[in-house]
């Protein structure tokens, strides 16, 4: 099918290719609900089944770095709410701009996953052969804790070895919650990254002043695309990290 | 194609609107809420989360502006997630009921 | 009983087509017409088909004797989770839609192509990644694990090519999921004018409805072969009770999307049973709009029953009474269309083409599938028969008997269509009787060996069921014959049948306004539809004339 | 119910004649339907065959009552064939009280079996007629499933999970059971015998047994070797509730809401105590998840189970009912 101007051959109008596009994207965008929803389903049986070392181990997760990437997060959806609004009333330099910032934010959040998953590895809490939820506790010096936190760790640890049967079983099943914690965020994270490379495209593309009130199609529906991996984390944040703070 | 255009003002409000859930939600974890209802630190923080998803889909989607059928495609997402965990965890939640 | 018209009208193939417009092998490979796709989804599933079958005889073979002499245990094993796996995923679910819808929908609706074309390409290539990983892992160690996966076994105790499987099976997913996708969005934006959702072919409804399973089911199973692949490759524990999962939860996870998967098998079927009826008896078919709000219903109800496969896991009492229930709800759609069809026959002018006795053969065995379907849902029966023969026998009645009788009437009914050839007819017809003779002599014994207490996936069994087996494959070598036939005269006919015209039965839809083979922007000019679908008696165009018979008394006219 | 076909199985189990009966009630009703529309098909086909060349058939769209009539009359007979299904079904999944308990453990191909009397066979289970029997059932690697097609009973052993399932031998002779979940390799030779025997019969042929613990005397030992003892004393003076007719009675927890003490939620309780919490204690019993085996878990709730017959001084603040009926 051969393409006159923005028209595809497919199609008879702008109007109705801009309908089809933006239903597509919708229709994709539910796929991926279930997609996450398979994982979400596990959680809740797992953190049902076991509550105490969810919590616990929720709370081996630096909170902090889990808040400021939230608001990164919706800080960069509203960059890209503005791109849209750029595109749709005609301000080409500011769609570039808005959607430079809005890769900005996303490398930011990138980042701070790394640095959080750096802490993971250090600790010792990534799912494998070297999981050891004691490796903190057993080894001062070698996390990032301070002697208070190592000390309330291993309190909490030895609590919940009595409640749970003992460090075997505190291990295989905060294995399980970390388990669920790289699946779930890390599935998010490539969303991010997939994200990211579509961003390049759409600022190379705007710089070459593409996209006008006519047509604005790719950014609305990356910018769909975006908002939805930005909701998947509304949900991530209070279920990984804030389990149990008090 | 009357296309709804969003004012920046609107978009600006909802992220304010965002940020103070977030504080919430983050706020209401550090207080033990279990004690007056089990689970309710739990609902409390899925409820805020659920806020939050829908003014993102609502004004940043620009759900709240979009056709009858978009608004249908959404829902259906939504419910078919819920179909499973509802069923799901109906199996779990009546396994040790009583049968008499 | 020949129908061929007495003077026999000339065609000829049009000068250039969706077939000879461009050459070489790089037109078909970076084709974005759906009609060109359809076919290379054609060849690949048939490929599938072939690979299943082959796994198919092995294991009627080995069943011959009690205990078996073709294979080892562990092979046999393989043989039938192989044979499931290739003809489950790489073969039935892309099936009709992916071959017939592709090359329909558009054409149906009026529309130059589906709406994403470059996506739809993109599905084929996503279908044969996953079909390569899949091959992959049957070459390299096999799978032995079922097509069900059950966890623990698939995730730790088999020692098989589980990994590459699953990835492929998770790869396949989304060649689905962006099918069902195209569909909808073409199906909603791209209707030409004049086509309402009322006018639209029941084909086209049944391809809606199985395109909202492929949206809202399959993503959950990539997610969760997804999860079994971690959990082998990296050792985590979800499902696994030795490190704190809970298998029960797997098999949740994967009947979520594999029940509703049946009726992405089933649905479109019905879709091509639902056309060929009304063509081959020349009337409008019986409750239109039942049938159709069926579709919709049997996809929608069809996501509530899943546990159904899980009575006797030691799932909740009250979850298996509220899933026995609703799998009774969604038998009753099924039931709507099958008495449809039956009232579409009355009073017909019904030729004995072999699209029309395919169909037949569809409603027959269908009815006995989804009869014992009820068996199964049947929660005191299915204590004794649940993973016996008598589930192989249910399913392979709808999946063989309904699903791939239905997509090979549907193949034959549009060939001419695809290919502008006809087909021998005569030949034709002889295929489809061997068919059904040799499918029931296969599988109807299986449904007493299952009651008498023979379990399924055995690869030897005790020695009083022989004479029930002996007989099952003596059927599994009439039922082989019986597709090598289709195959053999079908691709003869490609280069030696007879030029077929635009419309040969003829029938009503728009596919038919357009030349055999069609141009590749399907319609010279956009069709404009005002008429009702199915109205043979208000389309002079197609050259019939009324009925001679007696006029029907006013209550039984047109409504 | 003499309703039987050639092509059923023996009757050998109280379960035998409802399931043969909901078979041949399901079997005339498909038989209906296929029957009748298989010669509505017939009939139209050469009835209505086409006369003529150009001949069309006779435009009819549909008809309101016909339709409701097929959606109702599929509708009432699919609810006769629930409810039917679903009586004998509860049946089944709900054992009566005091039943002859045999434990049944799978495993990767084999059958482990011990009698009440500690009596262990290998792919061999012997029962008496008469009596109620229930298999406990553990799996100790993938899910297998215990299947007795002369009784129509079946039933999933999953790992990790305890099920369980009864049936009343009703015929003498020894019938074929059947591993019928995949489980690997050898799934299909994971079966054996089911002898039913006399109750006589039966009671010499356990006396002949060899000199293994009972169940009960085995998990009595763990119940002190464990430690079991310091905190559940009889009279429940301890810091946990009395174990004294808990099995069988109905428990509440500390969140306000009961279960049944089963199989099912002893094992829970020894594995992971914190699931549920007896209403009026504390959290302190420490979990014994990954420290008992599969075998020592089954002793020890034979042990507890046995504690039925004793006085009940319970205090236990959770005990509502107790089993002793
Ligand atoms: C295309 C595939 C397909 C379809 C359409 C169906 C349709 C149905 N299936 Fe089937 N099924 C499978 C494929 C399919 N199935 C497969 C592959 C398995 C095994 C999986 C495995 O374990 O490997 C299986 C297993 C299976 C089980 C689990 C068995 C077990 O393991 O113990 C059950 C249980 O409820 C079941 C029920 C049904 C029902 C109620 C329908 C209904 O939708 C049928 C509805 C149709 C009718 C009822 C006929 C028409 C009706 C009438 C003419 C009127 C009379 C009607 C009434 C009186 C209600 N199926
Ligand atoms: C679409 C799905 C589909 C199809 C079409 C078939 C088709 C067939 N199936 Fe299959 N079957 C399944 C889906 C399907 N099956 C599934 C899901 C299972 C469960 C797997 C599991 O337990 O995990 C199963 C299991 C299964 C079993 C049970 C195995 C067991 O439990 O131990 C048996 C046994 O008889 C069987 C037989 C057959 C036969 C004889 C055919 C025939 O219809 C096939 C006929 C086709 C050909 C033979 C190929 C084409 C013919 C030629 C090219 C001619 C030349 C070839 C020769 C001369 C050999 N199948
Ligand atoms: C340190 C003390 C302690 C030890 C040792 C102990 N328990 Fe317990 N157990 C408790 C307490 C306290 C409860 C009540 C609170 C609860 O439900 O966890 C309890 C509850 C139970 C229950 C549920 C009782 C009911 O009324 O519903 C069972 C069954 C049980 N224990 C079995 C065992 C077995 C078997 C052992 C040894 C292998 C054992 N316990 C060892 C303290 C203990
Ligand atoms: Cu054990 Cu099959
Ligand atoms: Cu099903």
């Amino acid at each position: 099918m051969h393409r006159t101007g923005d028209l595809y051959g497919q199609f008879e109008t702008l109007e109705q290719q801009k309908e089809s596009a933006t239903l597509g994207m919708w229709t994709f965008l539910i796929t991926e609900i279930l997609f996450f929803g398979g994982l979400f389903l596990t959680y809740t049986i797992n953190r049902h089944t076991y509550a105490d070392v969810f919590s616990f181990s929720s709370r081996t997760i630096k909170l902090s770095w889990g808040a400021i990437n939230t608001v990164v997060l919706i800080g960069s959806s509203l960059t890209m709410a503005m791109s849209v609004w750029s595109a749709q009333v005609g301000k080409k330099k500011l769609v570039t701009i808005f959607l430079i910032l809005t890769l900005i934010l996303g490398t930011v959040f990138l980042g701070i996953k790394g640095i959080e998953y750096h802490d993971k590895y250090v600790e010792h809490h990534i799912p494998g052969a070297s999981f050891d939820m004691y490796f903190c506790t057993n080894n001062p010096g070698a996390c990032n804790l301070t002697t208070e936190e190592l000390a309330q760790e291993r309190t909490e640890l030895k609590e919940l070895e009595d409640k749970v049967g003992g460090p075997v079983a505190v291990n295989a099943h905060s294995q399980l919650f970390f388990s669920l914690y790289f699946g779930m965020t890390g599935l998010h994270a490539l969303h991010m990254i997939i994200g990211a490379g579509l961003l390049l495209w759409l600022i190379v593309e705007s710089m070459r002043g593409r996209f006008s009130p006519r047509w604005n199609t790719p950014v609305e529906n990356v910018g769909l695309y975006w908002h939805f991996v930005d909701i998947v984390w509304i949900y991530l944040f209070p279920l990984l990290y804030l389990i149990d703070r008090h | 194609m009357s296309e709804h255009i969003v004012s920046p003002k609107i978009y600006l409000g909802i992220f304010a609107a965002l940020m103070i859930l977030t504080a919430t939600t983050v706020y209401a974890a550090t207080v033990d809420l279990n004690e007056h209802f089990p689970g309710l630190n739990v609902i409390v923080a899925l409820v805020i989360a659920t806020c939050k998803a829908i003014l993102v889909i609502l004004f940043f989607m620009h759900a709240y502006y979009s056709s009858k059928r978009t608004k249908l495609i959404i829902f259906s997402g939504f419910f078919w997630l819920a179909i499973m965990l509802a069923l799901t965890l109906s199996d779990y939640g009546s396994r040790t009921w009583d049968l008499h | 009983m020949s129908t061929s018209p007495t003077t026999p009208a000339v065609h000829q193939l049009p000068e250039e087509h969706y077939l000879n417009s461009t050459y070489g092998l790089r037109s078909w490979l970076l084709t974005t017409d759906h009609k060109r796709i359809a076919l290379l989804y054609l060849a690949s599933v048939t490929f599938f088909f072939f690979i299943g079958g082959i796994f198919a005889t092995m294991i009627r073979i080995h069943l011959l004797t009690p205990n078996g002499y073709l294979v080892t245990p562990e092979t046999y094993n393989k043989l039938f989770t192989m044979h499931g796996v290739a003809m489950i995923f790489f073969f039935l679910i892309p099936s009709i839609p992916a071959v017939l819808g592709n090359f329909l929908v558009p054409l149906m609706i009026g529309a130059k192509d589906l709406a994403f074309p470059k996506i739809n390409l993109l599905s084929w290539y996503i279908y044969l990644v996953g079909g390569c990983f899949v091959l992959y892992s049957f070459a390299t160690g096999g799978l032995d694990t079922g097509w069900t996966f059950y966890t623990p076994l698939s995730s730790v105790y088999s020692n098989s090519a589980v990994t590459p499987a699953v990835i492929g099976i998770f790869i396949n997913g989304f060649s689905s999921i962006l099918t069902g996708l195209n569909f909808v969005v073409t199906i909603h934006t791209m209707r030409a004018p004049g086509m309402t959702w009322f006018r639209l072919p029941l084909f086209v409804w049944a391809q809606y409805a199985t395109s909202i399973i492929f949206i809202l089911g399959t993503p959950v199973i990539a997610i969760t072969l997804l999860l079994v692949g971690l959990e082998r490759m990296f050792h985590l524990g979800f499902f696994n009770p030795a490190l704190g999962g809970d298998p029960i939860l797997f098999q949740h996870l994967f009947w979520f999307y594999s029940h509703p998967a049946v009726y992405i098998m089933i649905l479109p079927a019905m879709g091509v049973i639902s056309e060929i009826i009304p063509t081959f008896t020349r009337k409008p078919i019986f409750g239109y709009t039942f049938i159709a709000a069926s579709s919709i219903a049997i996809a929608v109800i069809g996501f509530f029953v899943w546990a159904h496969h899980m009575f006797l896991t030691g799932e909740s009492t009250y979850a298996a009474l509220a899933f026995s229930l609703l799998s009774y709800l969604v038998a009753i759609p099924s039931a709507v269309k099958v008495f449809n069809w039956t009232s579409t026959l009355y009073r017909g002018s019904i030729s004995y083409d072999t699209p029309l006795l395919y169909s037949l053969g569809f409603i027959g065995l269908f009815l006995i599938g989804g009869l014992t379907g009820l068996f199964l849902a049947c929660l005191g029966l299915d204590i004794h028969i649940h993973d016996t023969y008598f589930v192989v026998a249910h399913f392979h009645y709808i999946m063989v008997g309904g699903a791939v009788m239905g997509y090979v009437g549907g193949l034959h009914f549009w060939w001419p269509k695809i290919t502008g050839k006809l087909y021998p007819e005569f030949l034709a017809r002889m295929a489809a009787v061997i068919l059904f003779v040799g499918f029931n002599l296969t599988f109807f014994p299986q449904f007493i060996l299952g009651y008498l207490g023979m379990p399924r996936r055995y690869h030897n069994y005790p020695p009083e069921f022989q004479v029930l087996n002996v007989m099952s494959t003596a059927g599994a070598s009439i039922l082989a014959l019986g597709y090598l036939l289709p195959m053999l005269y079908l691709t003869w006919s490609m280069r030696y049948g007879k030029v077929a015209g635009p419309n040969p039965w003829p029938a009503t839809g728009l596919e038919w306004r357009t030349p055999s083979p069609p141009p590749t922007e399907n319609f010279d000019v956009t069709p404009v539809v005002d008429w009702e679908a199915y109205d043979f008696k208000n389309r002079p165009d197609l050259g019939l004339t009324q009925p001679s018979g007696p006029a029907l008394s006013p209550a039984h006219g047109d409504d | 119910m003499q309703a039987q076909l050639p092509f059923y199985p023996d009757q050998a189990s109280n379960f035998a004649p409802s399931v043969d009966a909901l078979m041949t009630f399901l079997i005339l009703v498909s038989l209906f339907f296929a029957v009748a529309i298989t010669a509505a098909i017939v009939f139209f086909f050469f009835k209505y065959r086409r006369k003529s060349e150009n001949e069309v058939g006779y435009p009819i769209h549909g008809d309101m009552r016909l339709e409701s009539l097929w959606i109702i009359v599929p509708a009432f007979l699919s609810l006769a064939m629930f409810g039917w299904g679903a009586v004998v079904y509860v049946d089944f999944r709900h054992a009566p009280q005091d039943t002859l308990d045999i434990y049944v453990i799978g495993k990767q191909w084999m059958w482990k079996i011990q009698q009440p009397n500690g009596r262990r066979e290998i792919n061999e289970l012997h029962v008496p007629i008469g009596r109620d029997v229930k298999l406990v059932m553990a799996s100790e690697d993938v899910i297998h499933d215990f299947y007795v097609p002369a009784f129509r009973v079946k039933m999933d052993v999953v790992p990790g999970h305890y099920n369980t399932m009864w049936f009343r031998p009703t015929k003498a002779g020894t019938y074929r059971f059947f591993c019928s979940q995949y489980c690997g390799t050898n799934h299909a030779v994971m079966g054996g015998w089911v002898t039913v025997m006399d109750p006589s019969d039966y009671a010499a042929w356990l006396s002949g047994s060899s000199g293994t613990d009972s169940p009960l005397v085995a998990g009595e030992k763990l119940f002190t070797e464990r430690a079991c003892v310091t905190c559940h004393i009889g009279n429940g003076s301890g810091r946990a509730p009395s174990l004294n007719g808990v099995y069988g009675g109905t428990v509440r927890l500390a969140d306000g809401s009961t279960v049944t003490a089963d199989d099912a939620y002893i094992r829970e309780s020894i594995l992971v105590p914190s699931a549920k919490i007896v209403a009026g204690y504390q959290p302190l019993m420490p979990a014994f998840q990954g420290q008992l085996t599969e075998d020592q878990i089954l002793s020890l709730t034979a042990y507890i189970k046995s504690l039925q017959s004793q006085p009940i001084p319970a205090t236990g603040a959770g005990v509502l009912t107790t089993g002793k009926k």
